[in-house]
């Protein structure tokens, strides 16, 4: 069994009003020295596969059809042993 | 008799709170800026529906640092009453003033439709005008409305009386299917220990006229009223 | 860029020198079919746009009609196709992002809008993904801005597989004069307000007019994102600012961004407008004047304010947490000149980029396919052995089972003013402070418009007008969305101008004027155009809200009653699509003068108080209309019995045929000589099919089911894909 | 200038309606051994602040007091330095 942990974070130039939105907050709590924030998704998926590679290739192609949208959405896998 | 709505940024039931308050009640209502820091002269408070900083983060959890959220406190601690509808109970649950959090509905989607809720307790400023075991047809809507607390702070809730409406049948059993966004316990409104805050996630300010299709949420206004009434004649 | 080497020698000709970069781009932007209408301005011009409620026709941000008591319904409806084809979510946001900022640039809160969207077949898995990630993204937006979704329609067709349709109407009410979107008064700054500018959508102007295709994922402009929380903030913030009354003008950015809002607003007051784009608050680096002249960021707006007042009007602002800034101001010579501070980035007179757009008047041509499709003829086609069936299957498609999945999602109620929710005709609302109803509604159809386009473009209008009609409001006006393939193609070309000249002719006949509307070509994929779609969004007036109907029947004991008569029309039906798989033959006819009659006497019956219910019929006809009404009482399901006269039609004709110009009502029974006297005043033909009650849905001895298995079968017919 | 990724998960036990209905639409892809999947949130802060351990310091404030919820959610963080 596999760990795999997939963040999902929006392309560079597509707006994140709530990374926006999420600064701003901090700012009126005080915290001034925040430059930006941008938010993003994380999963994890606990994956049968015979190798770590095998699983990271399916959690890619999971990515890719599902967990992330190509279209505004970059995505970045790790893939760790876990105990069944 | 003067009410107080609070505008939050993204609040976009503010409106319909004051006119369900003002002109249908036909009470004293005035709208507070969520940069307000006093609410002094107030007998009560309605944190409205909505989405307040767009619901960003989490539903409520920007709102609640609002400056008029410390007021609101204070003025909570001070045995005012408190009514958080749909977003304002949210924004209850992040200040604090309630206990437990929201989760995404079931099924993940926004759901806006009438159902129909229990009165579990209608021995609270809120629900007084109600009979105990009384069935409400409100509306709902909303995202996150799936209503979560440990197992000890859900037996506190249950066993002090302090869950004031539960999801159910029309015929007032409480099943799973009647539950609209898989909130524990069926739990649509909740009220503190003190019984001067509660938080719901139905409308009653949509059902508060014949007009709209029901008028069962009326008698959460009309129960503060009398209940505001009363204290004062003491 | 989209423009043809026509248009660029005539750019050379017009400012006697090579355009730069940026003017260039301007010139593309403001000369596509998206902003410059070049193919369909003349047509437009076919269309009645006066009658005595308007205060504001086409030509203005949105369209404007008088309700009395000082107030107005201001809408607009707007298609965004191909940014929800490549991003259904955004698409969709986006889009109702837009044209909520149309109504309320003319001053009116906005209180409703409405969805029209048409997709390809549900078995597919991208249709399911597009259309529940365009349902999502309505939602998403128009939930977050307390903007109730209160209507609309989905039809699902293998035609608009590549391309489907998202049209959103917004409707607002408006208290006093509507705002200008004029940049008035020379010396006047400009103020930039709402979001900062970044590469959001650049091209997307262009992009609209262009077909989809292969390099449509590679070439797409960056996606735009919406922001409903800033767009709450702007509609309260720009309201408020009118209230001021230093708003002299103010316009949303929409396509084209900063230019088109800029040049417009100077073509209509005939001024010149001066900005620095240094000052453009930015999300990014690096941006060059190009970019920040088309940028299609969303949530922003131009305001020109009254000299000396910018800072009452920036405060308003800050209070609602947006920006606010100076970027220019209006100048007298008729100049667009754009400064990057102390360099000029572009000077184009507006009248090139407005008044100078070439118009192409072209030649159609009667499409090949059409002559075989209309001699369809489905009596060929064998009857049903089982009417039970046939009617499960018609109610089980996705185009007539309920679409409450969608409207589910939508918060319909907010605002506290939908007294008809959706689900039924049309939506109504209240007008508080008054006994005023508003009653809303879109409709089209392209398979109609497919098989006959000047038919399909009267029915659009009449079958909206029908709509309002069957909840007893009288209309006051229309807009539309012009959904075609590519213009410059003489079939398409012929359907639209077809289309555009049966929907006139509607609309003088009835005397409905169309107030605004928005033009959408050249959505096709691998060259193979959409049907084409007219959609038509109606407001319609109810004087007295208590007088109203629904289509659900209430209760057991009334009598149900079809107004108009049936003819043998199955062509281009749903029970073909649905039970055949076809979309052939002739569309039904329609008489306009009939048509006017039928919906007077309904509206005169439901004005009297007479009845429990009326349903205009459309898709699938008078036994599915049947079937509905006993769904969608406000009383929970609802039984019936009736006797369907065939008149030598064959069964299916009768039950199933889409003939126009008929409502399905039911009453009292006593109130049946009431009924009788109006339709006889009106020369309306009527029939009395049989009663309400009981706990099946029975029609001669040909149909007898459960309403609880209808129900089901109806509930699931859409839900099912998703 | 530190970079400091934020993440956020529910608290273990907690019914996470998003994972499972993830969870539901994977396998309808035809990805059956996928046995769960845990959604949570993903952020990236810019921050200014002198060492790597004080942007931490501070970014842990952000999170116990705004960014998580402690009633359903944990965090982790990630510091990194960043380039200006
Ligand atoms: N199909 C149409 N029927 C009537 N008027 C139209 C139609 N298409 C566009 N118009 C009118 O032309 C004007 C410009 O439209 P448009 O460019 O879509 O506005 P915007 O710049 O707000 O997007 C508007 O007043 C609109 O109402
Ligand atoms: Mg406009």
């Amino acid at each position: 069994m596999y760990l795999v942990k997939v963040y999902v974070t929006l392309k560079k130039g597509i707006l994140d009003p709530q990374g926006v939105t999420i600064r701003g907050a901090l700012e009126a709590l005080d915290y001034k020295n925040v430059r930006e924030v941008r938010t993003g998704k994380y999963m994890e998926l606990e994956l049968d596969a015979p190798t770590a590679e095998a699983a990271r290739e399916e959690a890619a192609e999971m990515a890719r059809r599902l967990l992330a949208n190509p279209v505004i959405e970059d995505y970045r896998l790790e893939v760790e042993e876990a105990r069944a | 008799m003067k009410f107080g709505v609070v505008v939050f940024p993204g609040s976009n039931c503010d409106a319909d709170c004051y006119h369900a308050v003002k002109n249908v009640l036909g009470v004293e209502c005035d709208y507070l800026w969520h940069e307000d820091t006093d609410v002094a002269g107030y007998d009560a408070i309605i944190l409205p529906g909505g989405f307040s900083y767009g619901d960003y983060l989490r539903t409520g959890a920007i709102a609640r640092f609002s400056p008029i959220m410390a007021a609101v406190a204070d003025f909570a601690r001070a045995g005012g009453l408190v009514l958080g509808i749909c977003n304002g109970f949210q924004i209850l649950l992040e200040a604090g003033l309630l206990p437990g959090a929201m989760r995404r509905n079931v099924g993940l989607s926004f759901r806006c439709e009438f159902i129909h809720v229990r009165v579990e307790n209608a021995d609270t400023p809120f629900t007084g005008a109600y009979r105990p075991g009384q069935v409400l047809r409100l509306p709902i809507a909303h995202g996150e409305g799936n209503y979560y607390a440990d197992p000890e702070t859900l037996a506190a809730l249950e066993a002090g009386g302090q869950v004031v409406l539960r999801y159910s049948e029309p015929d007032g059993r409480i099943s799973e299917a009647a539950n609209p966004n898989g909130s524990l316990h069926n739990i649509a409104a909740l009220i503190n220990k003190e019984g001067n805050v509660l938080g719901m996630m139905p409308h009653p300010e949509r059902a508060s006229e014949a007009i709209l299709g029901s008028e069962d949420g009326r008698g959460i206004f009309t129960s503060m009223l009398r209940y505001l009434e009363r204290r004062r004649g003491r | 860029m989209g423009l043809t080497d026509e248009e660029y020698a005539r750019i050379l000709e017009l400012l006697g020198r090579e355009p730069n970069e940026t003017e260039l781009g301007m010139f593309a932007v403001m000369w596509s079919e998206h902003c410059g209408y070049k193919n369909s301005r003349p047509l437009l011009k076919l269309f009645p746009t006066q009658g005595p409620r308007v205060l504001q026709g086409p030509g203005e941000n949105a369209g404007v009609v008088d309700i009395g008591d000082g107030q107005a319904v201001v809408f607009k409806m707007e298609s965004h196709n191909h940014p929800s084809a490549i991003e259904p979510y955004q698409g969709a946001a986006t889009g109702v992002g837009g044209i909520v900022r149309d109504i309320f640039a003319m001053g009116a809160r906005p209180i409703a809008c409405l969805d029209s969207l048409r997709f390809g077949d549900l078995k597919e898995r991208r249709t399911v993904y597009l259309f529940s990630g365009v349902v999502a993204g309505i939602a998403g937006y128009g939930n977050a801005i307390g903007v109730p979704t209160v209507g609309g329609e989905a039809f699902f067709s293998p035609s608009y597989q590549g391309n489907p349709l998202v049209n959103v109407m917004c409707v607002g009410l408006l208290e006093g004069a509507p705002a200008k979107g004029a940049a008035a008064g020379v010396g006047n700054p400009v103020l930039l307000v709402g979001a900062k500018t970044g590469r959001d959508g650049i091209h997307g102007a262009t992009f609209a007019s262009e077909e989809l295709g292969e390099a449509s994922e590679e070439r797409r402009p960056a996606v735009q994102v919406g922001d409903p929380f800033r767009e709450k903030l702007l509609i309260e913030a720009c309201l408020e600012a009118l209230k001021t009354g230093y708003v002299v003008g103010i316009q949303d950015l929409g396509a084209a961004g900063i230019t088109s809002s800029a040049v417009e607003m100077a073509g209509r007051a005939g001024t010149g407008m001066e900005i620095d784009i240094s000052r453009v608050p930015r999300r990014e680096p690096g941006m060059s004047p190009y970019e920040v002249m088309l940028s299609e960021s969303q949530e922003r707006m131009l305001l020109v304010v009254e000299k000396g007042r910018e800072e009452e009007v920036k405060r308003i602002f800050s209070r609602w947490g947006l920006d606010a800034t100076t970027i220019g101001r209006v100048t007298q010579d008729g100049v667009m000149r754009v400064w990057d501070g102390k360099t000029l980035a572009a000077e184009v007179p507006v009248r090139y980029l407005t008044e100078e757009v070439p118009t192409y008047v072209r030649e159609g041509r009667v499409p090949e396919y059409l002559a075989a499709a209309q001699a369809f003829d489905w009596h060929t086609l064998p009857e049903p052995a089982d009417y039970n069936e046939a009617l499960l299957k018609l109610l089980a498609s996705p185009n007539i089972a309920s679409h409450e999945w969608i409207w589910r999602q939508y918060d319909h109620m907010v605002q506290t003013n939908t007294v008809i929710l959706p689900g039924s005709d049309a939506a109504v609302l209240r007008v508080k402070g008054t006994s005023k109803g508003l009653a809303l509604t879109c409709d089209g159809n392209g398979r109609y418009t497919y098989l006959d386009p000047y038919t399909g473009g009267m029915i659009a209008v009449a079958e909206a007008a029908r709509n309002l009609a069957a909840c007893g409001a009288e209309p006051l006006g229309l807009t539309d969305c012009l959904n075609f393939g590519n213009p410059e193609k003489p079939e398409v070309y012929w359907q639209l101008k077809q289309a555009i000249e049966g929907m006139a002719e509607a609309c003088r006949s009835l005397g409905i004027p169309v107030v605004s509307g928005n033009v959408s070509l050249y959505n096709e994929t691998e060259g193979r155009p959409i049907f084409p779609t007219p959609v038509v969004g109606m407001v319609g007036l109810l004087p007295n809200i208590e007088r109203r109907a629904q289509q659900g029947f209430r209760g057991p004991g009334d009598v149900i009653v079809l107004l108009g008569s049936t003819e043998d029309e199955l062509g281009g039906s749903e029970y073909l699509y649905a039970l055949h798989g076809l979309e052939l033959g002739r569309p039904p006819r329609l008489d306009l003068k009939k048509e006017a009659r039928v919906q007077e006497a309904c509206r005169t019956a439901i004005r009297e108080g007479l009845l429990s219910s009326a349903h205009d019929l459309s898709d699938g006809g008078l036994v599915v209309a049947l079937a509905e009404s006993c769904l969608t009482g406000p009383n929970g399901p609802q039984g019936a019995r009736v006797e369907i006269a065939r008149a030598g039609l064959r069964r299916d004709s009768a039950y199933f045929s889409e003939t126009q110009s008929r409502i399905l009502i039911s009453l009292p029974e006593e109130n049946l000589p009431r009924l009788a006297a109006i339709a006889g005043r009106l020369g309306v033909p009527y029939s009395v099919l049989g009663r309400t009650g009981g706990e099946r849905l029975e029609v001669d001895d040909a149909i007898s089911l459960p309403v609880n298995e209808l129900q089901r079968v109806w509930k699931e017919g859409l839900a099912c894909y998703l």
